[in-house]
């Protein structure tokens, strides 16, 4: 069945696209970039990050472009002072949430979070630095997972379960303490249900999950690989 | 602000960091000769003046706030300075010195200075000034005008900054990063 | 890292796991039911926990994902994974008790009990504490809807009400002497 | 059992059921909900089976539900046949057996009977108990249910919610036959929709919209779910409503399924109610058995069916997403919507989800109609809501109100106002969703919109009353601190942002922080609410906000001044006794020091903090009466008469020129700058002490002819002896201070002047004028203020008053010249309005007036003064008051009434209070507030002119002697910082080593008390009243302090 096309305002602009796109979808289509951490091509969408807050007006919520369907005539305002002044925010605490010392860090120069606080002209943080004391779990062969990097995007949580099928991964805890976790919070070499494949660690945006062996810089995350073994399987379903 | 055309007083200072910055510095290249004709150094690691001067115009930081010195320095440098630039990351962040945040002092010394100790073990108690409990960056201490992370920070963002500064212009810091 | 679910491997006794299975049999297919599981082998548990071994068993049974389980366990206030207690003395800290002094109670009971401070790790706002002898285990509620009655402890499912320092430290004594006999 | 299938069955049960609600014989109805219980129910309820038993009597005896008035509990209710339906109250298993003894002859115990109830609207049906008992109020006649109507809670306290026969009884299920018989489905989605029926879990959206969404859906298995995870601290309506009438909320969810097409329904229930878990898995049981639930609903063929969840524990669950992750197996971590649940729900099947509360409502409105529903409520929010009434209130409780009754009426009508002597401040509605409501809004009536146009929200009903003693800023931390740790921790904002603000907040209770972080928190606070993935944290940063918005000045007082008024955040206080006090004096060290015998230490530590011990020591309202820790044991420390006791040992004595020099070696060098006191009252002198400890060169300029200002002139001698002044003046003096006498600032000595030849001035002239009522007849001879005839008889030049005097007003100055009078040989008789729990006199002195022989008339106004034609005063007319509407400071306006009254009098005096000079005030040309008091900045006392202070009644209006003095205190401390620019008040009271004074455990004894002259002896001269403690008893009473001063 043909889908719809219908037309929207994304800041001003008439762009024209179809219904069951999400706004996050229509706007990259027309060339547009929402900034977004939790989003990644293939896998359900959450509405953690809540970096692609667009104001669809009319005074009510802000809304999150990743889950919210396009509606005909509809306006998004994606780039109000509101909305920048919100994402930088939303950086900050993320920078402060864990130790993020991108400079000794594996994903220095391919992080999506350093790069996104680059991208929105965060030089500085003014909360304070929680320096949790976290752990780096070392255990297996190939990857590495270190709490001081992660997110809490739950893009590996999504990958493991959806795509791969293994479900390793979950959050345990809940709050400021939410922790990720493998199986039942054991290292992740004893975690049975792990096959190994990698998934989570090229779909995580920052160093927390990394190959093992790689030095400050190198670790460059094959995103795509991920997304296109995500679309084969909604192919195939 | 610096009025434009003025000479003006420069300094930097050196915390807890590992001069990576300043090396940035230096790595102005031909860039510094244009800072030197506009500003005189009159503080800094590379020049030998004890005390920080009165009456700075402008001084760069570098490194976070580790010890009971730092701190008292940075109070001064910020009670003497009209315009105080936080360097690199370990000003602006924390950065490595505050990777030590998430462990007690003592238990760090512990480890370093007994348990690592080769001959000798104990730790030192003349002659280091007192860490704080945590290494944080400047702004949790003094007010900071300008914000320069990198690690280092790209010399031409650093020589970008001077430029406006000197030029009395509010800084237009081009995009940069942490790390 | 220390694990205190690594330290229990393996199955459950034959008795325990006719129970969970029992459980797991009477609320499959219904709502909520993984938390009705949980909550009846937790209960059945004589320290009022559950360990990996039952963890383990139940995600088995039920076919869900070892890390779910133990995300679930650990999102609920109601849930343990670590032994409770002799006595459960549970302080209230709903706003009527707040405003009503309760956190006084709470410092003066962990005084009395001689438990040091919460570990940071899970905050001490939603604390679980037990002293080292395994007598008691202190805990907080976000609110009993005893509000009425605040400041509101509960010893032992027994709701006390009105409460204030002597008379708590009274109560606990008498919990102690119960121990003794 | 067998189903009910046809109304022949249906009346049957209904026959039954009231049989056993009105039985032949009589019936005793035990309150049994969880608070109940709390209060000993459970004893009750087995003394009462245990006496029927032991006696064979015919009494029936069951186990209600509760009937809303927790303050009260526990509640019995009793019933003879043809007699009303009779509630007692405060029960306890010891009176279970003269309660029998006296109904089984009919009789009710008078002292334990609070009211009746003759018929009963349970809205489905009208219950008629009887007539009779004409002394007993009808239950709509108590303050705590006037103006209550029970629409939900129609059935709560009177039936037993473990029999369904009782439920079928009062009208049970009735609505879901007439709805099933009917069998017009949309028709009862168009009524539930005219009734404007919004959720009453506090977000209040249209019910009947909801259940249309459902209806529509086509998907042939959706769900309906009750959501029963009540998590809002404060509130717990629910969990009452489910303990006492579990099958109501059967009802209304049964007639949704049939309405809504659907067969599957589950309610969510919190853990940690275990017996509305009990009750409500007994009501689903019962139903299965009468064929109310399962595969034939009342045998009309339609199929509905409830599971009951247990919730495990978390506050998030609340939000309707996170609810159904729970229940299918997962962490309650919200999802964004849409999808709505109403398109994707449990298992992304068609769900509706209601809160407990808005169950309820539907069998009413479904056998009443929409117009009935709509009578009562307000415009936008029809019907009614239950509260749950609790906090710093006398009668807590839950009560159902009409939407949009003001605030107030809960307050202080329903809610009898504050406990003891504390005024409340605030209410907190809507939990850790809502905010605070400041005492200025409690005009405000409450219904959804209103409460959110002040950033609060209706919530599920909680409502908390804080008072006095709630900090503002502990209860946003407090808040912040419970949602940061329910906080699911899926999205951002709400996970770490709320860890950030409870971080800035925690540091304000602990005096870090600044006005940056004030507005960065601010920020914080809106970036939140805007930004957050569901409810909870959108709706996280309310009491924050709120708090922001209407005490900011709570908030200032931590960040600038590092105090916390109400004595909550601990860190910022030595002692709650420290806290209260004006000048802040180191009670703990001189209770501490003293009891070591100590003596001279101990005066050194009180000199220091308070250089007018003796006369505070008589005098001073003692806020740290009210504060201390020891008042919830027995009786608070009696601090006050120990550093009296302090005070008179030394200053008395032939230790005080020694004492005198060793306080004088405490000052610090000469600093050379010259500083001016004008006023010698209270806080001048306690001004112009430090000042010149501190090294400054101090004159004071006083008007009159010695120092003491209200001390010296308008406290009677009985009450403080004016040698015992002249000696503190005289330490004072020897500090170094010089007085200028008879030189009134502005006329003899102008501010210019003492601009140029000072460095610093505090302006401290107290507040002298009386204030005058305007009443006919005050211009006769012997009407006279209360300060001029105190001061003439302090002087000496006023000698007599006439045989019979009235004195008008009811503070301090009332009663100071009622007792002087009457030592003057007069009949005195004091006039007030209002009652005498609202004297703002100190109570001590008020009873000690009546034991003179004072007359204390209340509720009586000054209508107007009579004379005869010389001109004397022959009687005071007065109009009888009664108390009307609540004001703003909680207290009752008295409202005249026709009932005039005469006092016979011949001379009348007026106490109602003092102002300010306003002549003085305006001329001196600095910038003043409209009631004449000088503006000044809150934390350093400047007055709008540089190197002017002020302090004291000047800026605070007519205060006492101890907040006077406190800001005196604050003052040179201030003026010192500003002309030294270094802090050095901190040095004038060191040198005091702790361990000198060392904690011991608290001894048990009673407060005590200072020995008095007895009455008949007082009124024949000026002695001392109070003659003060023995040595024996203030080293005693040391004893018996908790040193909150020592921290663990």
């Amino acid at each position: 069945m043909p889908q719809k096309r219908i037309s929207i305002r994304i800041d001003g602009e008439l762009v024209s696209t179809v219904e069951g796109k999400t706004i996050l979808e229509a706007a990259r289509d027309a060339g547009r970039r929402i900034p977004s951490l939790c989003h990644m091509d293939g896998l359900t969408d959450v509405g953690a990050c809540r970096l692609c807050l667009v104001d669809l007006g009319g005074g009510g919520r802000l809304a999150p472009a990743c889950t919210t369907p396009v509606q005909e005539g509809q306006a998004v305002i994606t780039n109000s002072p509101r909305l920048l002044a919100y994402r930088r925010v939303i950086l900050e605490l993320l920078l402060t949430e864990r130790n993020h010392i991108c400079s000794v860090c594996v994903a220095n120069g391919n992080c999506e979070l350093q790069a996104l606080a680059s991208a929105l002209g965060v030089t500085s943080v003014r909360f304070p630095y929680r320096y949790p004391n976290l752990p780096l779990d070392l255990s297996r062969d190939r990857f590495v997972l270190d709490q001081n990097r992660c997110i809490l995007c739950t893009r590996c949580v999504r990958v493991c379960a959806d795509v791969e099928g293994a479900h390793v991964w979950d959050v345990k805890g809940r709050g400021i303490y939410s922790r990720l976790i493998s199986d039942l919070d054991q290292p992740w070499a004893s975690a049975a249900s792990c096959t190994d494949c990698g998934k989570c660690v090229q779909s995580c945006p920052t160093g927390a999950l990394a190959e093992k062996g790689k030095a400050v810089e190198e670790m460059v995350k094959q995103t795509w690989q991920v997304t296109n073994a995500a679309e084969r399987k909604r192919a195939v379903l | 602000m610096i009025a434009a055309g003025e000479k003006i007083k420069l300094a930097t200072v050196w915390l807890d960091g590992c001069s990576g910055c300043h090396m940035s510095i230096l790595d102005l290249d031909e860039g510094i000769l244009s800072v030197a004709e506009r500003a005189d150094l009159v503080y800094s690691p590379l020049v030998d003046t004890v005390e920080f001067p009165e009456g700075v115009d402008v001084a760069l930081v570098e490194g976070a706030v580790s010890s009971l010195e730092d701190a008292s320095k940075l109070q001064s440098v910020r009670a003497r300075s009209r315009v105080l630039v936080a360097l690199g990351d370990c000003a602006v962040t924390g950065n490595v010195p505050a990777m030590r945040n998430r462990l007690p002092v003592k238990q760090i010394m512990q480890r370093l200075y007994i348990e690592g100790a080769d001959v000798n073990p104990g730790v030192p108690a003349s002659g280091v000034p007192p860490l704080l409990a945590q290494a944080r960056p400047l702004h949790e201490f003094v007010k900071v005008d300008f914000y320069l992370p990198g690690c280092p920070p790209d010399p031409k963002a650093i020589l970008s900054v001077l430029t406006d500064v000197l030029a009395g212009r509010a800084p237009k810091l081009p995009a940069v990063k942490f790390g | 890292m220390t694990l205190p679910t690594a330290v229990t491997p393996g199955k459950p006794d034959p008795e325990k796991c006719a129970f969970i299975d029992g459980v797991i049999a009477r609320s499959t297919g219904r709502p909520g039911s993984l938390l009705g599981i949980l909550e009846a082998v937790q209960e059945n548990n004589p320290r009022k926990y559950l360990c990996s071994s039952e963890l383990r068993y139940i995600a088995a049974k039920t076919n869900t994902p070892l890390s779910q389980i133990f995300s679930v366990t650990t999102f609920y206030a109601l849930f343990n994974l670590e032994p409770q207690g002799d006595h459960t003395i549970y302080i209230c800290r709903g706003t009527a008790c707040h405003a009503r002094g309760s956190r006084n109670l709470l410092e003066s009971l962990r005084l009395d009990l001689g438990i040091k401070e919460a570990p940071d790790e899970g905050g001490a706002d939603k604390l679980t504490l037990t002293t080292p002898d395994g007598k008691f285990t202190i805990r907080t509620v976000a609110c009993f809807g005893q509000c009425a009655l605040a400041p509101v402890v509960e010893l032992d499912h027994r709701i006390c009400g009105h409460l204030n320092e002597r008379a708590l430290a009274r109560e606990v004594d008498a919990l102690r002497q119960e121990n003794h006999q | 059992m067998t189903p009910i299938a046809d109304i022949g069955s249906f009346n049957a049960a209904r026959e039954a059921g009231m049989a056993k609600l009105q039985p032949a014989a009589p019936r005793i109805g035990v309150g049994m909900g969880t608070c109940g219980r709390g209060n000993g129910a459970e004893e009750v309820y087995r003394a009462f089976a245990e006496a029927i038993e032991a006696h064979g009597l015919d009494i029936r005896l069951a186990a209600v539900g509760c009937f809303g008035a927790c303050s009260e509990e526990p509640l019995v209710n009793v019933w003879i046949p043809g007699q009303p339906l009779v509630i007692l109250r405060h029960v306890h298993s010891a009176d279970a057996a003269r309660i029998l003894a006296d109904v089984h002859q009919g009789r009710i115990p008078p002292d334990l009977a609070w009211c009746k109830i003759e018929e009963w609207d349970h809205i489905t049906a009208r219950i008629r108990y009887g007539a009779g008992f004409p002394e007993l109020p009808q239950w709509s006649e108590i303050p705590f249910f006037h103006g209550q109507k029970k629409i939900v809670l129609r059935n709560c306290g009177l039936i037993s919610p473990d029999d369904i026969d009782e439920y079928i009884a009062v009208g049970g299920y009735q609505a879901l036959y007439k709805v099933l018989i009917d069998s017009r489905p949309e028709m009862v989605i168009e009524q539930v929709k005219a009734a404007k029926l919004r959720g009453r879990g506090g977000a209040g959206y249209a019910t009947g919209l909801k259940w249309e969404f459902l209806a529509k859906a086509k998907d042939p298995s959706k769900y309906i779910v009750c959501n029963a995870d009540e998590g809002d601290p404060g509130a717990y309506m629910n969990r009452n409503e489910i303990e006492s009438d579990p099958h109501s909320l059967l009802e209304g969810m049964i007639i949704c399924g049939y309405v809504t097409g659907t067969q599957q329904a589950i309610v969510y229930v919190r853990a940690e109610y275990p017996l509305a878990v009990h009750r409500l898995t007994r009501a689903v049981e019962q139903a299965r058995e009468y064929g109310i639930l399962g595969p034939s609903v009342l045998g009309r063929g339609v199929k509905f069916d409830i599971e009951l969840v247990e919730g495990a524990g978390a506050f998030v669950c609340g939000e309707e997403t996170a609810l159904i992750a729970s229940l299918e197996g997962f962490s309650g971590r919200p999802r964004p919507r849409p999808p709505f649940p109403a398109q994707k729900g449990l298992d992304g099947k068609p769900t509706n989800i209601n809160n407990v509360e808005t169950w309820y409502n539907i069998a009413p409105i479904a056998l009443k109609g929409p117009a009935w529903f709509t009578e009562t409520g307000s415009a936008r929010s029809a019907g009614t809501k239950v509260f749950s009434l609790v906090g710093k209130i006398r009668n807590t409780g839950l009560v159902e109100m009409p939407l949009g009754t003001p605030l107030k009426t809960f307050i202080y009508d329903i809610g009898g106002g504050g406990v003891g002597e504390c005024s409340i401040k605030a209410v907190q509605t809507g939990g850790p969703s809502g905010g605070c409501i400041p005492l200025e809004m409690f005009d405000t009536p409450v219904d959804y919109e209103t409460l959110a146009q002040l950033g609060s929200i209706m919530g599920s009903g909680g409502m908390v009353v804080m008072d006095e003693n709630n900090c503002m800023v502990d209860i946003a931390r407090y808040f912040i601190e419970f949602t940061h740790s329910e906080s699911c921790g899926k999205c951002v904002p709400c996970r770490v942002g709320l860890d950030k603000a409870l971080d800035v907040l925690n540091g304000f209770t602990k005096g870090a922080g600044n006005s940056a972080q004030l507005a960065l928190l601010d920020e914080l606070g809106r970036m939140i609410r805007d930004t957050s993935l569901c409810g909870l944290g959108q709706t996280a940063p309310n009491p924050v906000l709120t708090t922001l918005r209407h005490f900011r000045y709570e908030f200032d007082d931590h960040i600038i001044a590092r105090r916390c008024r109400a004595g909550v955040c601990d860190s910022l206080a030595l002692s709650p006794c420290e806290n209260s006090c004006p000048l802040h004096m180191n009670i703990p060290r001189f209770l501490g020091l003293l009891k070591r015998g100590r003596l001279e230490d101990a005066f050194e530590s009180v000199i220091l903090d308070n250089p007018l011990p003796a006369s505070t020591g008589r005098v001073c309202q003692h806020p740290c009466d009210m504060r201390c820790r020891r008042l919830t044991m027995d009786a608070a420390v009696n601090m006050r008469d120990v550093h009296r006791f302090i005070a008179d040992s030394i200053l008395l004595s032939d230790h005080f020129d020694a004492m005198v020099a060793r306080v004088a070696d405490r000052k610090l060098p000469p600093t050379g700058k010259k500083t001016a006191v004008a006023g010698a009252g209270p806080a001048g002198l306690t001004a112009a002490f430090y000042l010149a400890l501190l090294g400054h060169d101090v004159t004071v300029f006083e008007s009159k002819r010695e120092a003491g200002g209200m001390l010296r002139y308008a406290i009677p001698e009985y009450r403080l002896p004016k040698h015992v002044l002249e000696r503190e003046v005289e330490l004072i003096r020897r500090m170094g201070v010089k007085f200028e006498f008879g030189m009134p600032v502005s006329s003899a000595i102008s501010l210019h002047d003492l601009d140029e030849q000072f460095d610093a001035v505090f302006l401290s002239i107290g507040t002298w004028k009386e204030s005058w009522v305007h009443l006919p007849g005050t211009e006769l001879k012997n009407v006279i203020p209360a300060l001029l005839f105190l001061e003439g008889v302090a002087s000496g030049s006023v000698s007599q008053i006439g045989r019979r005097v009235a004195v008008i007003g009811g503070g301090n100055a009332a009663v100071d010249a009622a007792r002087t009078a009457l030592r003057m040989g007069a009949d005195a008789t004091i006039v007030y309005r209002r009652e005498r729990k609202e004297m703002p006199a100190i109570k001590e002195e008020v009873d000690a007036a009546e034991h003179e022989g004072v007359k204390l008339q209340f509720l009586s106004a000054p209508h107007r003064i009579v004379g005869d034609p010389k001109g004397n005063v022959r009687a005071l007319e007065i109009v009888k008051t009664r108390l009307g509407e609540y004001d703003l400071t909680g207290r009752r306006k008295p409202v005249p009434t026709a009932e005039v009254a005469r006092v016979e009098c011949d001379a009348v005096i007026l106490a109602v209070g003092e102002t300010i000079d306003l002549d003085f005030a305006r001329g001196s040309g600095l910038t003043l507030r409209e009631n004449g008091t000088f503006v000044v900045d809150r934390f350093t006392l400047e007055t709008s002119r540089p190197k002017f202070y002020a302090g004291g009644d000047v800026i605070t209006g007519a205060s006492n002697v101890s907040n006077a003095m406190g800001y005196g205190k604050k003052a040179a401390r201030r003026m010192d910082e500003a002309l030294m620019g270094v802090k050095r008040f901190q040095r004038l009271s060191g040198g005091f080593d702790a361990s000198e004074y060392e904690a011991e455990p608290a001894t048990e004894i009673a407060r005590q008390r200072p020995a008095e002259l007895a009455p008949a002896m007082r009124v024949k001269s000026d002695a001392e009243v109070v003659v003060g403690l023995t040595r024996g008893q203030a080293s005693a009473e040391c004893g018996r302090c908790l040193r909150c001063d020592v921290r663990a």
